[in-house]
């Protein structure tokens, strides 16, 4: 076991990776010399040379593009977007190409793509570099999409993305980069967890709060805040997005019969709408109060001076626990 | 470099400002620059080239039909267009990779393409039909010009792995507007990657005449990536086969990235649903049908007398052959079981499609005991 | 009144709003002589010239970046996308410039830009030629989304659209382009009920059936089967997708306490979910079952012979009626 | 145009393969090109250009300071480019429009804003900070590329409204690889748009040196695409006026779009976050400190004896002063309040909006109650 953060941790994936399989690569913008603009390709280039970690042109459509290209040509790229905002540029090729591929091809052909985006916000910084993009993907049939919340799981996770012969999505919250966490670095990723599975990260017998990345972190935060009160949380760190273990999820729910789902994304049609209408279908009749969702507004990120206000917190949180609680709380008498 | 550039060219696209090894009227004519890259193609070799092109014609006219037939739901033909797919794709090795797009039946039927291969995804049976591993062919691409990146990323695959083969990015005129396209050949000329561009410029992207995409030439655009280019009579299959290997060689020499723009005609509509006679003149259409990649070879043979009746004879019953397959092809065609609709969409187990094809499946079970019941 | 096909009565909306309005721009692929490939832009060109029907070159993302620029010189462009499944290359620019221009200037810069896109399945095309991606705009903040079902809403919706100060992503069922209607032309768009409302299409009082589109139509088709096992459903056409009008939505599940939720997209995190998801919230305690999800299959489109099973008809909406009538269905006795 | 086309340059990018009005010594030179449109630039303009310049360089150098200080979150040095933003944007008129990118805080201050226009953003107070409608100018664009259409849409709008106003699109040598910028040359090519696209080639896109994105020079590309296009000394300010006066008047005449590389160097680093010790030679920067922009106009004007104590000390006064009213609008920004972050997400009432916008209200309502309480 190491301490380390986690982008540490993702270094240390990537490393691991590249080391056992010559056909990964990995590949994107100041990747190389600079190891990517949060250190996560940190001496990657220094050490598997510029063939294999690929300081690639301004352009990201290209990437993804090329990234394709050379999946068919056998080779596992692992793409670094710079930033979540900057994916866009290479949405046609991800909805029409990496994620249909093998469809298109009757399965002829993989796409063992993974696409790594530093994602969300709570960092204080400008415009396009702290949106949550993860409903895009999730809504797009043919990728996996994960999102990670702690170094451990950030490492393995990885591996397993790495090593999953479909194109996956793997989302790294920015504001937990530099937070340390124990790493077991010599686990078999193919004897870990499955990076499909859900994992409770902290029991509770009240109310099921559903999250994922950086917000498993302010959940654990509110579920401590709740003990005080006497109330106990159950929060899920749901890891992956698409698909969702409903197993897990339903089983707490079962048990609590009371739902918080809590994002950064926007609300209208993100994840968290997925969460509340599939344990709704799973869960009805053990449901004592309609699920909340805590999540951003829908207004595009604000500016950062007042992203605190975007950005669930524990307080929301807390409030939303009262209201599936049935006890007083924001909207308590208020006509919407 | 001088500092104060020019475009290259005057504001327009003159159609025989192309290099050229046959005329359209089937005359020879050397042109220093393709020249040495024909020199062990003989009369056999060009018999073959001509048959190739009518058999492509042949599996298009096929096409056609079946399309008025309702065999197949959209066909998108390529008539006049023979010279540039069968010569470009004839340059090829078997192991190198091309990536064409919806338009190129020639360029499946030259890679080793099956009569089933060039139907069944228009009729709606599957969203592609070859394994691409089998053809080195990637699956014909719709979406216009993303496409030119694969064959990118895969050559630089290739440099990767070391390699000799090459990738073939085929697109329209239309597709040049495309940030793909453009971004292909920063990649392409960025990282020297052994790829080759075909650009088809066959006057048309859909309605829309290529002027509207490029009032200069669009072989002039490759040069200021760091490309060295061609612009070539799309019509003559030697110029286009010449040029082709020039361009492949180049490339499998590890010089980098090549491009070429094969000027011909779109001579039918855009696809079967199109109607061209809302935005094109009869006259264009009949002064592009003098310009016949066929008829030029044709013309050829015949003053090396080597189009005889036999020869004739023999081609047109191997087209008749192979139209005919390709039509069993299309009606013979089962359409797959309904669940088969969940397969592939991932390569590993995916809790969410297993559940949802559980689900179709008792939905579609509950009918058929319904019906039963 | 008269008789028109949607495609007739777009092509009248657009003419019209041209007419009216010198700065009302129509740019797209092939929208000029050929009048567009569903020739809903027939003869514009030849009445308002070549330099307000755009004939352009063949990027999407060129035709809505460039439409940005002239919407910040003071024109309302009107932007066809040739196809629901070619729209991705623009998706930067809708996302982040068309949706967030405003944001971004505090309101200063105004982008009344019309996004109109031929939309979804059961025409048998080629791949790419059916999607449904209308919940990537949905979840992104900024944009307002509009589904039309019919030629009254499609011509009147379309001119609310142009009028609107705010970008607008139009979507037109490919398959009800040809379907007629009677069209009153000589409405005010201002007088007319706003775009943001839905419409309640056919009243009942057993169970609610939400959609939009040309699952409209099957929808009240249903509705018409099941009247004959005595079944009563009212059917909501929402026409608005972002917002949605909820107080319509919500009076009808108050009255009839079951829900179904219809369209042709994939299903996670589609608009269904948040459908599901807020009428939950809103609605609880008169909910007598979990409302039901009939949509398209997380799957990439299907081949056209296999779309049948994909896009749902009437008999998967009769069962879904069935499941949340708690009566027989195709998932008694499922374990999932 | 012939039929075969090599690319335009040797395969490297020489700095000093521009064209030149002063050199890095501080000496004219005459340009055959250029010449013609800096005629009436006397001694007075060259030094109001020496104050825009040093003023822009006190700007920038405040930005960095109050980065430091924790008062913005954020800063882009411009250090190095003040010649190209200065030279370029001095050559628009008030009612031409401007599409500046992150980088361009001189060509902000050159149409115009205020001290708080600079610094606002980057503290995190909003997006944006001037009207782009009093400015002329867009908001400074962050996506990489993007308002490189935007400029030519606007150009397609002057065209429409029968105005004489000019686009300039700002963008880095990074940018060129984007397909929004090449999609920019193709609409602005077909469509003739009076639009200027100025590339700053500053040699580096954050950590990745010009030749990734390009192995041949900038300016070679937009020829292809029918697009007169000049290479021009970024660090020599007369240049950058001369040409954007070239490409301004080019484009304003009717004649269509026109391309500028301006060469230059980004002394600092990418943003303040950035340390570009991980990837370039202290070599390199110390080389184009020789050619520093300020210091050759400095020595001109000493020549012409122009730059005397008086001079020289109202301009350091002038800059002290504008450093100072930076500073004042930075520390003495308030924030806007927390229901601000509803206001202009539409510009026509939208119920989801409101809805959120009231629950949010009641939210905090309830902390103020609880605080009170
Ligand atoms: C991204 C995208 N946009 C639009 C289309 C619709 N479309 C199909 S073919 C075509 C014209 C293509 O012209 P060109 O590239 O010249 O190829 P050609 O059809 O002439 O072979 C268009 C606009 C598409 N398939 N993909
Ligand atoms: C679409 C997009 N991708 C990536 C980025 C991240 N990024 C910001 S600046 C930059 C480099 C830009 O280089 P260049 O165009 O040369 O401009 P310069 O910074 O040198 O002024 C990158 C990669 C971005 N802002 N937008
Ligand atoms: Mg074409
Ligand atoms: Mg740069």
């Amino acid at each position: 076991m190491v301490q380390l953060t986690m982008a540490k941790a993702i270094n240390e994936g990537l490393r691991r990776a590249m080391a056992d399989d010559p056909k990964v690569l990995v590949m994107g913008e100041d990747i190389g010399k600079l190891g990517g603009v949060f250190r996560v390709t940190d001496r990657l280039q220094e050490e598997f040379g510029a063939q294999r970690v690929i300081d690639t042109p301004l352009a990201e459509s290209g990437i993804v593009g090329t990234a394709v290209g050379l999946a068919l040509r056998g080779f596992r790229p692992v793409v670094e977007i710079q930033f979540d905002g900057f994916v866009y540029p290479a949405f046609d090729q991800i909805v029409c190409q990496v994620a249909k591929l093998h469809y298109r091809t009757r399965g002829n052909v993989r796409m063992p793509l993974t696409i790594r985006i530093p994602w969300a916000g709570g960092v204080g910084a400008a415009e396009h570099h702290s949106e949550s993009p993860e409903a895009y993907f999730v809504h797009t049939s043919g990728l996996r999409v994960v999102a990670v919340s702690n170094p451990q799981d950030a490492y393995v996770m990885l591996r397993q993305a790495i090593a999953s012969d479909d194109p996956v999505v793997y989302f790294e919250p920015k504001r937990l980069y530099h937070a340390k966490g124990e790493v077991e670095l010599d686990v078999d990723p193919a004897d870990a967890p499955p990076m499909g599975l859900a994992r409770v990260a902290r029991e509770g017998t009240d109310v099921t709060v559903l999250t994922y990345g950086a917000q498993v972190v302010t959940a654990l935060d509110a579920a401590s805040a709740a003990e005080e009160e006497g109330i106990s949380l159950e929060v899920i760190d749901l890891r992956s997005l698409s698909p969702v273990d409903y197993r897990t999820v339903a089983a707490s729910v079962r048990k609590t019969g009371r739902v918080v789902v809590t994002h950064e994304a926007a609300r209208e049609a993100g994840v968290g709408a997925e969460l509340v209408a599939s344990v709704t279908e799973r869960c009805f009749h053990y449901l004592e109060s309609p699920p909340a969702r805590v999540t951003g507004h829908d207004i595009p990120y604000p500016p950062a001076k007042l992203e605190k206000h975007h950005v669930p917190d524990l307080d929301r949180i807390l409030d939303a626990v009262d209201r599936v609680l049935d006890r007083p709380n924001s909207l308590t008498g208020v006509e919407l | 470099m001088v500092h104060t550039l020019n475009p290259t060219a005057d504001p327009v696209t003159d159609v025989d400002d192309v290099a050229r090894l046959l005329t359209p009227a089937g005359e020879r004519v050397a042109d220093p620059d393709l020249q040495q890259w024909i020199e062990d193609v003989d009369t056999a070799a060009i018999q073959r080239l001509y048959r190739d092109m009518v058999l492509l014609r042949r599996i298009d006219a096929e096409g056609v039909a079946l399309q008025r037939q309702g065999q197949v739901g959209l066909w998108p033909p390529c008539q006049g267009q023979e010279a540039t797919q069968i010569g470009t794709a004839r340059a090829l090795r078997a192991d190198d990779f091309a990536f064409p797009s919806y338009r190129e039946t020639g360029v499946v039927y030259a890679r080793g393409g099956k009569p089933s291969d060039y139907v069944l995804a228009w009729r709606g049976e599957g969203h592609s039909t070859y394994d691409p591993f089998e053809l080195h062919t990637a699956t014909q691409q719709i979406i216009i010009g993303a496409q030119s990146l694969h064959a990118v990323g895969y050559a630089m695959g290739v440099q990767r792995d070391g390699g000799d083969q090459v990738a073939a990015a085929y697109f329209g005129d239309g597709a040049t507007s495309q940030g793909d396209v453009n971004e292909a050949m920063v990649f392409a000329s960025s990282f020297g990657a052994p790829v080759v561009f075909v650009c088809t410029n066959n006057q048309w992207a859909i309605s829309e005449p290529v002027t509207v995409q490029a009032r200069f030439p669009i072989a002039g655009r490759a040069p200021g990536f760091g490309i060295p280019s061609m612009r070539v009579d799309g019509n003559d299959v030697l110029a286009c086969l010449a040029a082709m290997r020039w361009a492949v060689d180049h490339a499998r020499q590890g010089r980098g990235p090549a491009f070429l723009e094969a000027v011909t005609y779109r001579m039918g509509p855009h696809t079967t649903s199109d109607d061209p006679s809302r935005y094109r003149d009869k006259d264009e259409v009949d002064a592009w049908r003098r310009r016949d990649p066929i008829d030029r070879v044709e013309a050829l043979l015949r003053a090396e007398g080597a189009f005889d009746e036999d020869f004739a004879a023999q081609v047109a019953a191997d087209a008749d052959a192979l139209a005919a397959e390709v039509r069993e092809a299309a009606m013979g065609a089962v359409t797959r079981p309904a669940l088969s609709i969940f397969d592939a969409v991932y390569a590993e187990p995916h809790t969410g499609i297993d559940e949802q094809r559980a689900a179709y499946a008792a939905y579609l079970d509950g009918f058929a005991t319904e019906r039963e019941g």
